[in-house]
């Protein structure tokens, strides 16, 4: 379905690294999401009613009280696991694992039964309970290459699948090889980011060795933590993510070890 | 087969109305649905894209920004990745800059007021009619030999807009004021006196290794943030030692949740601490000794009377938190002393300022790699890059005249003063005083929807212009704004629709028959001209051999600049002003004002985007909230949702109580740019403005308003209401027991 | 061993065919009134429709609310008719003779009830039939390994072999009625309907067989369809406190719990309506009654088994989910109305014999069952999905909407109608049954002692 | 149309559909004659018996040899008790259920069934050195009774809490198995004080206090076995959580499975029809009671052994569906280590045995109604249970790093699961012998009291009486309240 004739893109796997550690929590992954990816304004009644629609949110966790008090900032996603827990609960095979690791809604295929949302552990499912609007002018926005998605399905991160697909075939056209590291390639959220935290690319090239440096826990330049932080997120579940976190460095600290 | 006219009219009649029936029935967007059930629909691309490059005009920082447009039509915002100030990244508001474009409530042609002022009741009028009406009564106030009561404020304009207006100004005899909301007028000063430079600063974050700042929210709304948080990604986790981060100040923000230590300091007492820590180095002789000295002797400053055990007391710090601040300071530099927000914001604001940026001399971190760089001499002399800011105290006194009736014309550019000043200026009364109030907003903003007259100009991203950072890189940057779509009410004919505020002023002038004294008769040529001294001079990041191909370079890389044209190195020694503790009001609790990182000081409110962004620390959306210390609230009964009366001596509001138990105590936060009698639907009528209450405490050094200084007392309302934040409601602030953040200690420590 | 009443053959037919071809007074104003919530229901399902998923109080991350709830109860009523019928039937208790068919056609409008919340739970159920193989031509099947695929497949065929079972019970009754009914077409109709049963002996060797059989083989369905109803909830690992091994047996004997009651409870109503006092006697709810107490308390040592695993992890975010159920507003006050309803209230009193022989206390203590039974399920499902852990940032509650309530007494209103639409056509009591029952029934004298017995064919 | 039957006037015929005594002194002399008879096939029996008891006795003492810290090599220790606790323990509910329901079929195998929780007795005494084997609380591990190490109390006390509370739960079982069977005897002890001689006489004389058969005394007896029966299966029930929770989930990390204890105890009772049947045939083709233990007896058990190999296999499925499908590490762990992994072949063989052989061989009437149908399936079931007790026990006794309670909330990564661990010549030793121990229990025990229930025979001829009704001939039967 997915695959892509005559070309090597079956052999990409696509995944992110997020740096807590540099996450200064500033939003400006979540606002360039929704405006690449034609999420519904989120009004005042959605967060009331806690239906808001962000593809990536800011998770802020406070630790201790005033004066000693710290706040973090997580970015939370799908993380595209490679046992997705959403995928075998869908009865209509709406979502399900394509050839490039990434876990893919089929929207006009959901009926929205919100099994999948109930099973995701990371929460990163979104469910359309009102028909997305847009004033008329604003429409003039939305961008071409994503769907509008109707009431009553759910949607969540794609990994810009759009710019992805635009910018292979490009390639193809050029007859160039992809390169990973690439702006027309990687999702908004990466581009926009001001501290770099998030960094997307392809598992089986260049971003899977740094990954890997991060996971083993070597690796790293002089005393400052290059390598040796990486994690999956609630990696007990064994849904083996295609997102690796690196660990928020923090001199009060009192060192625990990731589970698992 | 042959299809009669007659035939074709019945069938484009028949589709014509069937489309108006399937518009009736609401299909939503469907022109962008694709009902296959196997394919994502993002698998289909669909179309060409063009990316084009041009500046961001949502906040002052001025970053580089490509428009992605399709169609015609601007689909997506990305950081310009050559530009100097953000290298590719951007903030949530260059995004929104779309939905300021689109935005269903723009001005769609010159307008004149036909109900009462404020009624909000205006009719559509053609622009020679409108820039008659205002050049007419131009004219009568320069035949009545008044013209000097021709008043235009405008936002901190700079770069070619700013040199028009001024000389408009000036060669009409008028006068040209600059308004800031939270205004920054002490930081300027400062940076004179302290650096003795005209132009702000860069700070080197990226290679500095302590950084140490005051009460300024940097990595969020201050100064230029998306440049300072790239350097900060690179102080963090760049090939260096990770560097540490000291965030003082009296209210828990996204900048101090960054730091790796957030030190509470009781309001206004930043600068008593600068100095207590400038004691520790010196007296226990660490850093630059005779910086030190020099300027002591030259301030005739005691500095033991800053002591750490001394003032410990006063400003709520530790002792030894002030001792090792100093130490790890002064021993492991490179090292950054910034300061701003609401340290600036008090009664002895710039005090607090200077004290907190001379300790740069003592680590020896002024025009320094990893410390404080100075900015080079603009790019032209003629045009100015200092944007023209005026001071709180200045604007009490144009109210002065406006209530003695001496201002006959005021002319509003982008300058939300209406919301933005507070009542105790008495500038809402005053302006009934003023026969006119022209507004240049192409937005109806409150201070538009109180005009007599407006003549819309473009949004940005239909505009021409040029943007000389405020707060440069280091070096010389010019960006240069293009058209990236064409005017969206292009289509209602040259007389309607919306235009260049420069190309009006020079209209305006050719009316009044002045000259403005620049060899052009619409703006883009002004800005054409005037680089055309840049391609001459054959430096920096573009050179051609012919003109038309540089002015292509120019649009194509989105601007100039030069690295190589930096400033050279000053020695000053810097003027620190008279130490003094903070004067409030009468009240139980600190009032701290702050900008937000959706809608700022208010002029993103009525964007959608900007209104449903999540406060970092609260992840409150679309509503005016009082950030309350948990203790405070559990003693006054406030949980979250209570409607609080927040009343100072001037005025009161209601807002939304969210404890956090991050929020010291006796302090409230409260989030700016709500509460617009305007602004359109989303944000009219939307929250309270807490600008309206603060006390006209003014820095009598700087004459800046102390906007931090107000105290206030809040009550319960009795009402409650859900506050609308992506986060749930709480009981216990969630902790994290799953550890999905995992923390380590640093290797070296 | 009762003070059992023998009746002649005249006598049955007479009494338990006096609801089908007479008209209770009642009848209009009961009728009306259930049809009056149906459409009451139906419009705010109306309202849904149109406005989406929105109209309800669901929210992220609590995406399943009330309608799963009444699914899981309404799947759990359906059990009772096939446990008392088919079970009672192979293990050859005389006491079922009355009440098996009642208990069959609540099973038959339970079952549909359930299937209904299923439409009105999910966001788009105009595409409700992608679950069904269809579809070939787009090249896509459905996906077996998604729970809600086994769902409707094990409902449907409970649905069409429970069916089957009543009316293959219903035969010789029809044939009754058909000799019986007067009217223009009635007779003809139940003519149809009866196939042609005219109790030959070999018709009565087949009808036996078939029961018998049928009921050998709707019970591995029965088992297997609140299996699968668990195992929506079970296999799920993103929702702690879901994902428990015992839920299967635990769904199932819950199930039993609640369906048993809702058949007691139609018992005293069938009593109460029909005047059938002289069929259903005390000593029939008293066994039901003993057989509640052994269900209930089965059921009660599963909970127990659940909770003392679930506590035995000492895993935080179980741990956090038990204090959200336990503890926290709302969900402490229903938890505590549910232990008392389902357990500490009513097994106490079926403890006493005057309890158990008197329908109206019968009838008290079973709708308290009910409400607790429904409850179990709304907390089971609720706490679990608000999810104080792993994510603390976005845990969520849930109020249900008036839309939601309005369907729900909805499907609760459909049952009752089809039960009295039921009894308007067909005897709800079987009346073969209870002739064969008098027929078998017998006394031995010991001594002075006369003990009942009933006669059994050698085997 | 009630019709009254006069007992004496019906005569009974054929074999094996009911006693063929006509009065009831016939029945009691001759199973009294029976009982007190001591044939040499029994002793024979009690002997092979006893010398298998003695080489487990030895079996064990070798492995007590090597100390009790290993816990891995007492694997098939442990198994055994579990093996003793589901079979003979678990029988006598084959009296007890049918007797609540009032099957008459039950009649003449009730006393085999109750004999068996004299066999009982043995299970408590294999679970004395159990205490020493399982770990101490206040190493960390878990446990049901969340024992906290650092409790100054608890950590006082020498035996840990789930140890006492097991033990005394067991010894329960086997107290009220014991006054099960003493009050189920009480009539026929009575017959034997009358009718026998000797030490026999005696001992009955002792036992069956002041039974005469008064009305009220046959009363209170059916009230007392009504509820002792209950207890019996509550305390069972009880005993298999216990003993599962604390002696053996526990040892296995991420072994979350709430439904365990009762596919336990399923599993028990399928053993018990087993072993019930086994005795059945002993006692038809070698104790001569022929006549009594007829074709419905057999019919009826296995129809209980069909029902509760499917019962069986749900619990078994239910559990494994869910652990399969959630794909977590530690259950896959734990499915690897208790299943597909080093104990495959033993979870095959207790699957076919217990559960697949049973379904398609008993799921044809012919072969449920039949002697030797029954009797072989009941071979297979008991080696099937043995097989799939082997796959949990050995296993669980096998995983090391029970006190680390990290290794406990997390899953124990796949390369650590222990490799398969073969019984050695003790362990054999132990196997053969702990079931010769409870044959020998039983042999003994079934000299003292009589292994078919005279009084419950008796009753049946008041309440199954045959007659003609029309063209055909029924019998009726009397349901008692």
């Amino acid at each position: 379905m997915l695959e892509r004739q005559g070309t090597d893109m079956a052999d990409q796997k696509w995944g992110m690294v997020v740096d807590i550690d540099k996450c200064t929590g500033c939003q400006a992954c979540v606002v360039a999401c929704q405006s690449e990816n034609n999420v519904p304004i989120n009004e005042e009644g959605h967060f009331t009613q806690r239906r808001a629609i962000e593809w990536i949110r800011i998770e802020r966790v406070w630790e201790g009280e005033f004066p000693d008090v710290k706040a973090r900032f997580l970015p939370v996603f799908c993380q595209h696991c490679d046992e997705a827990p959403c995928e075998p609960v869908c009865p209509v095979y709406a979502t399900y694992h394509n050839s490039e690791g990434l876990n893919v809604q089929v929207y006009n295929r959901c009926i929205g039964t919100r099994f999948c949302a109930n099973n995701c552990p990371y929460q990163a499912r979104y469910f359309n309970f009102w028909e997305p609007t847009w004033p008329e002018s604003l429409k003039n926005q939305l961008n071409p290459d994503v769907t509008v998605r109707s009431r009553g399905i759910m949607e969540k991160c794609t990994f810009c699948i759009q710019r992805i697909r635009r910018s292979t075939r490009d390639s193809d056209r050029e007859g160039t090889e992809l390169e990973e590291d690439n702006r027309a390639l990687s999702p908004a959220c990466v581009n926009a980011c001001p501290t770099q935290a998030l960094k997307f690319g392809d598992l089986n090239g260049h971003l899977g060795e740094e990954a890997a440096e991060h996971l083993e826990g070597h690796g790293g330049h002089g005393d400052s933590h290059h390598g040796g932080r990486g994690y999956h997120m609630l990696d007990s579940l064994g849904t083996h993510p295609n997102v690796i976190y690196l660990k928020k460095v923090d001199p009060s600290a009192e060192e625990v070890e990731a589970h698992g | 087969m042959a299809i009669t006219r007659r035939q074709f009219l019945t069938y484009a009649g028949g589709s014509a109305a069937g489309a108006v029936i399937f518009q009736a029935c609401g299909v939503p967007a469907d022109e962008l649905l694709v009902q296959s059930p196997v394919e994502m629909p993002e698998d289909m691309v669909s179309g060409l894209d063009n990316w084009y490059a041009t500046v961001c005009k949502q906040c002052g920082s001025g970053e580089g920004i490509v428009v992605r447009v399709m169609e015609g039509r601007a689909k997506k915002v990305e950081g310009n990745v050559d530009h100097p100030i953000n290298q590719g990244s951007h903030s949530v508001r260059c995004e929104a800059g779309l939905q300021s474009l689109y935005h269903p409530d723009r001005i769609r042609s010159p307008l004149v007021r036909v109900g009462e002022r404020g009624s909000g009741q205006f009719r559509e009028i053609s622009w020679d009619d409108a820039i008659g009406r205002l050049s007419l009564q131009l004219k009568n106030l320069s035949e009545s030999g008044k013209s000097n009561s021709a008043v235009m404020i405008t936002d901190p304009a700079s770069a070619h807009i700013g040199m028009i207006v001024d000389r408009f100004m000036s060669v009409y005899g008028g006068r040209h004021m600059g308004y800031e909301p939270l205004e920054r007028t002490g930081l300027r000063r400062a940076v004179k006196q302290v650096f003795g430079q005209d132009v702000m600063p860069d700070f080197d974050i990226k290679n500095t290794n302590v950084l140490l700042s005051f009460g300024a929210d940097f990595l969020n709304t201050w100064g230029s943030p998306v440049r300072y948080s790239r350097g900060y990604g690179e102080f963090r986790q760049g090939d260096r030692k990770r560097g540490t981060f000291y965030h003082v100040d009296s209210r828990f923000s996204m900048t101090a949740a960054n730091a790796d230590n957030w030190v509470y300091v009781k309001p206004g007492m930043e600068g008593i601490l600068a100095l207590s820590i400038a004691q520790v180095i010196v007296s226990e002789g660490l850093g630059d000794l005779d910086a030190a000295r020099q300027f002591t002797e030259n301030n005739s400053l005691d500095l033991d009377a800053f002591e750490p055990s001394k003032i410990s007391q006063k400003i709520g710090v530790g002792a030894e938190t002030i001792r090792h601040i100093a130490e790890d300071f002064a021993k492991h530099g490179p090292s950054l002393a910034i300061g701003g927000g609401a340290t600036g914001g008090h009664s002895n604001g710039l005090f607090n300022l200077t004290a907190i940026y001379a300790l740069n001399y003592l680590v020896g971190s002024v025009n320094n790699p990893g410390g404080v760089v100075f900015n080079p001499a603009p790019v032209f002399e003629d045009v100015p890059v200092v944007p023209r800011v005026d001071s709180f105290l200045d604007f009490q006194r144009l109210v002065g005249d406006m209530k003695a009736g001496s201002v006959g014309a005021l002319m509003v550019r982008n300058a939300d003063v209406w919301h933005g000043l507070s009542d105790s200026s008495g500038f809402k009364d005053a302006l009934f005083d003023v026969p006119l109030l022209v507004s240049f907003s192409g937005f109806m903003d409150d201070t538009t929807s109180m005009s007599d007259l407006v003549l819309p100009e473009h949004n940005y991203l239909e505009d021409w212009g040029s943007d000389i950072p405020d707060i440069g890189p280091g070096y010389q940057v010019l960006g240069i704004q293009q058209p990236v779509v064409r005017p969206f009410f292009e289509s209602r004919g040259s007389q309607l629709g919306t235009r260049n505020f420069g190309d009006v002023l020079i209209s305006l002038a050719s009316e009044l028959e002045i000259d403005l004294g620049l060899d052009a008769e619409n703006f883009q040529d002004v800005v054409k001209n005037s680089v055309r001294e840049l391609y001459d001079s054959n430096s920096g990041s573009v050179r051609s051999d012919s003109f038309a191909g540089f002015w292509n370079g120019l649009l194509q890389r989105g601007g100039w600049w030069d690295t190589a044209a930096i400033a050279d190195n000053v020695s000053t020694i810097p003027i620190l002003s008279e130490p003094q503790d903070p004067v409030f009001g009468g009240g139980e609790f600190h009032l701290i004002p702050f900008t937000t990182t959706g809608i700022g000081d208010g002029s993103g409110a009525s964007i959608p985007w900007l209104q449903a962004t999540p406060d970092p620390i609260s992840t409150v959306t679309w509503q005016t909230w009082v950030e309350i210390n948990m203790k405070d609230a559990e003693r006054m009964g406030i949980e979250e949702g209570d409607v609080i009366e927040i009343s100072s001596s001037v005025g009161s509001i209601e807002a939304l109580a969210v404890p956090n138990p991050g929020a010291p105590p006796l302090t409230v936060g409260v989030p700016v740019g709500q509460g617009h009698r305007a602004g359109g639907r989303y944000a009219k009528d939307r929250g309270s403005n807490i600008y309206a209450i603060l006390e006209a405490n003014i820095d009598s050094a700087s004459g800046a308003l102390a906007w931090a200084s107000t105290k206030v007392n809040i009550s319960r309302v009795g009402r409650s209401e859900p506050v609308s934040k992506l986060e749930n409601t709480y009981s216990e602030p969630p902790r994290d027991e799953e550890q999905l953040i995992i923390k380590i200690t640093p290797l070296d420590s | 061993m009762q003070e059992h009443v023998q009746l002649t053959q005249k006598e049955i037919n007479d009494d338990l065919l006096a609801p089908v071809l007479g008209m209770p007074k009642w009848w209009y104003g009961a009728v009306g009134f259930l049809l009056l919530v149906i459409f009451i229901g139906l419009a705010a399902y109306g309202y849904e429709l149109y406005w989406g998923m929105g109209v309800t109080g669901l929210n992220r991350p609590v995406m399943w609310g009330f309608y799963i709830t009444n699914f899981v109860f309404w799947i759990g009523i359906s059990h009772a008719g096939i446990m008392i019928s088919a079970i009672l039937r192979l293990t050859q208790a005389e006491w079922r003779r009355p009440i098996t068919r009642a208990a069959e056609v609540m099973t038959l409008f339970s079952l549909v009830a359930a299937l209904s919340n299923i439409m009105f739970h999910v966001g788009r159920p105009w595409r409700l039939f992608w679950v069904y193989p269809y579809d070939f031509s787009r090249g896509l099947f459905m996906n077996v390994r998604s729970p809600f695929v086994w769902d409707p497949s094990a409902v449907m065929t409970y649905l069409i072999g429970s069916s089957l079972f009543v009316y293959v019970a219903l035969l010789p009754d029809l044939a009754v009625v058909r000799d019986r009914a007067t009217g223009k077409y009635a007779p003809t109709v139940y003519g149809i309907l009866c196939l042609g049963f005219r109790g030959t002996p070999r018709q009565w060797k087949l009808q036996g067989i078939a029961g018998i059989l049928l009921s050998a083989l709707v019970l591995p369905v029965f088992v297997s369809v609140h299996s699968i109803v668990s195992w929506d909830f079970a296999v799920a690992i993103g929702v702690e406190g879901w994902h428990s091994t015992i839920f299967a047996p635990y769904f199932i004997i819950g199930a039993i719990h609640s369906g048993v009651s809702a058949v007691a409870m139609i018992m005293a109503l069938v009593v109460w309506l029909y005047k059938a006092d002289r069929y259903i006697r005390p000593d029939h709810f008293d066994a039901i009654g003993r057989l509640l107490i052994v269900v209930s308390t089965t059921w009660f040592f599963f909970f127990f088994l659940e909770w003392v695993f679930a506590l035995y992890t000492l895993e935080s975010p179980e741990i956090a989910m038990r204090e959200l159920q336990v503890f926290q507003n709302p969900f402490w006050w229903l938890f505590v109305i549910f232990l008392l309803t389902s357990y500490f209230i009513p097994v106490p009193m079926w403890l006493f014999k005057s309890v158990r022989r008197s329908p109206m206390w019968m009838f008290i203590t079973t709708i308290l069952v009910n409400i607790g039974m429904w409850l179990e399920r709304f907390l089971i499902i609720i706490p679990g999905l608000a999810r104080r852990q792993p994510f603390e940032f976005d845990w969520g509650s849930y109020t249900p909407s008036l839309v939601e309530i309005l369907i729900v007494c909805e499907t609760f209103a459909f049952v009752s109608l089809g039960m009295l639409l039921f009894a308007k056509v067909f005897p709800l009591i079987p009346i073969f049954d209870m002739k064969e029952g008098m027929i078998l029934r017998d006394e031995i004298r010991i001594g002075r002692r006369t003990v009942p017995a009933s006669i059994r064919e050698t085997p | 149309m009630a019709s009254h039957v006069d007992v004496k006037s019906h005569q009974g015929h054929g074999e094996g559909q009911y006693v063929p005594f006509t009065t009831q002194e016939e029945v009691v002399s001759d199973l009294i004659t029976k009982h007190t008879k001591v044939s040499d096939k029994w002793i024979s029996g009690v002997v092979a018996a006893g010398l298998l008891l003695l080489l487990g006795v030895v079996g064990f003492a070798m492995r007590l040899a090597n100390g009790m810290d290993d816990r891995v090599v007492w694997g098939y220790y442990a198994l055994m008790f579990a093996f003793i606790l589901s079979t003979a323990s678990a029988a006598p509910m084959i009296a007890i259920a049918p007797r609540i329901a009032n099957a008459h079929w039950r009649r003449p195998i009730s006393r085999a069934a109750e004999l068996w929780s004299a066999a009982g007795l043995f299970s408590l005494l294999l679970f004395i050195p159990m205490l020493w084997i399982l770990p101490p609380l206040n190493d960390g591990r878990r446990s049901l009774w969340f024992f906290d190490p650092d409790d100054p109390v608890y950590s006082q006390v020498p035996i840990y809490t789930p140890h006492i509370w097991a033990a005394l739960a067991i010894l329960g079982l086997v107290i009220v198995g014991f006054v099960l069977l003493w009050l189920s005897a009480m009539p026929d002890l009575a017959l034997m004080r009358e009718h026998s001689t000797g030490f026999r006489q005696k001992f009955a004389a002792k036992l069956s206090g002041n039974w005469v058969g008064t009305t009220g005394q046959w009363n209170m007896l059916h009230h007392r076995m009504g509820i002792i029966g209950a207890f019996y299966f509550m305390m069972l029930i009880f005993v298999h959580f216990l003993v599962t929770m604390d002696f053996l989930i526990v040892l296995v990390p991420g072994w979350i499975d709430a439904l365990f204890p009762i596919t336990h105890a399923a599993n028990a009772l399928q053993a018990g029809v087993a072993t019930v049947i086994l005795s059945m045939i002993f006692m038809r083709q070698f104790g001569g009671y022929k006549e009594y233990i007829t074709l419905e007896q057999f019919w009826g058990l296995s129809k209980l052994l069909f029902a509760l190999s499917l019962l069986w296999f749900w619990f078994w499925f239910s559990s494994f569906n869910v652990f399969w499908y959630g794909k977590k590490p530690s259950e896959q762990a734990v499915l690897e280590l208790l299943m597909v992994g080093p104990y495959l072949i033993s979870f095959l063989a207790g699957f076919v045995l217990s559960f697949l052989a049973p379904l398609f061989v008993m799921v044809w009437n012919p072969v449920r109604k039949s002697i030797w149908g029954p009797t072989i399936m009941s071979v297979a079931v008991l080696f099937g249970v043995f097989f799939d007790k082997l796959r949990y026990y050995v296993a669980a006794y096998s995983v090391p790093g029970i006190g680390d309670a990290h290794v406990h909330k997390h899953f124990m990564d796949m390369d650590a699961i222990p490799k398969v661990h073969m019984p050695g010549l003790p362990d054999i030793f132990i196997i053969l012998g702990v079931i010769g121990g409870a044959v020998f229990f039983y042999l003994i025990f079934a000299r003292l009291i009589p292994p078919v229930s005279i009084w419950e025979q008796k009753e049946l001829m008041l309440y199954k009486v045959h007659k003609a009704y029309h063209r055909t001939e029924v019998f009726v039967l009397g349901k008692p309240r």
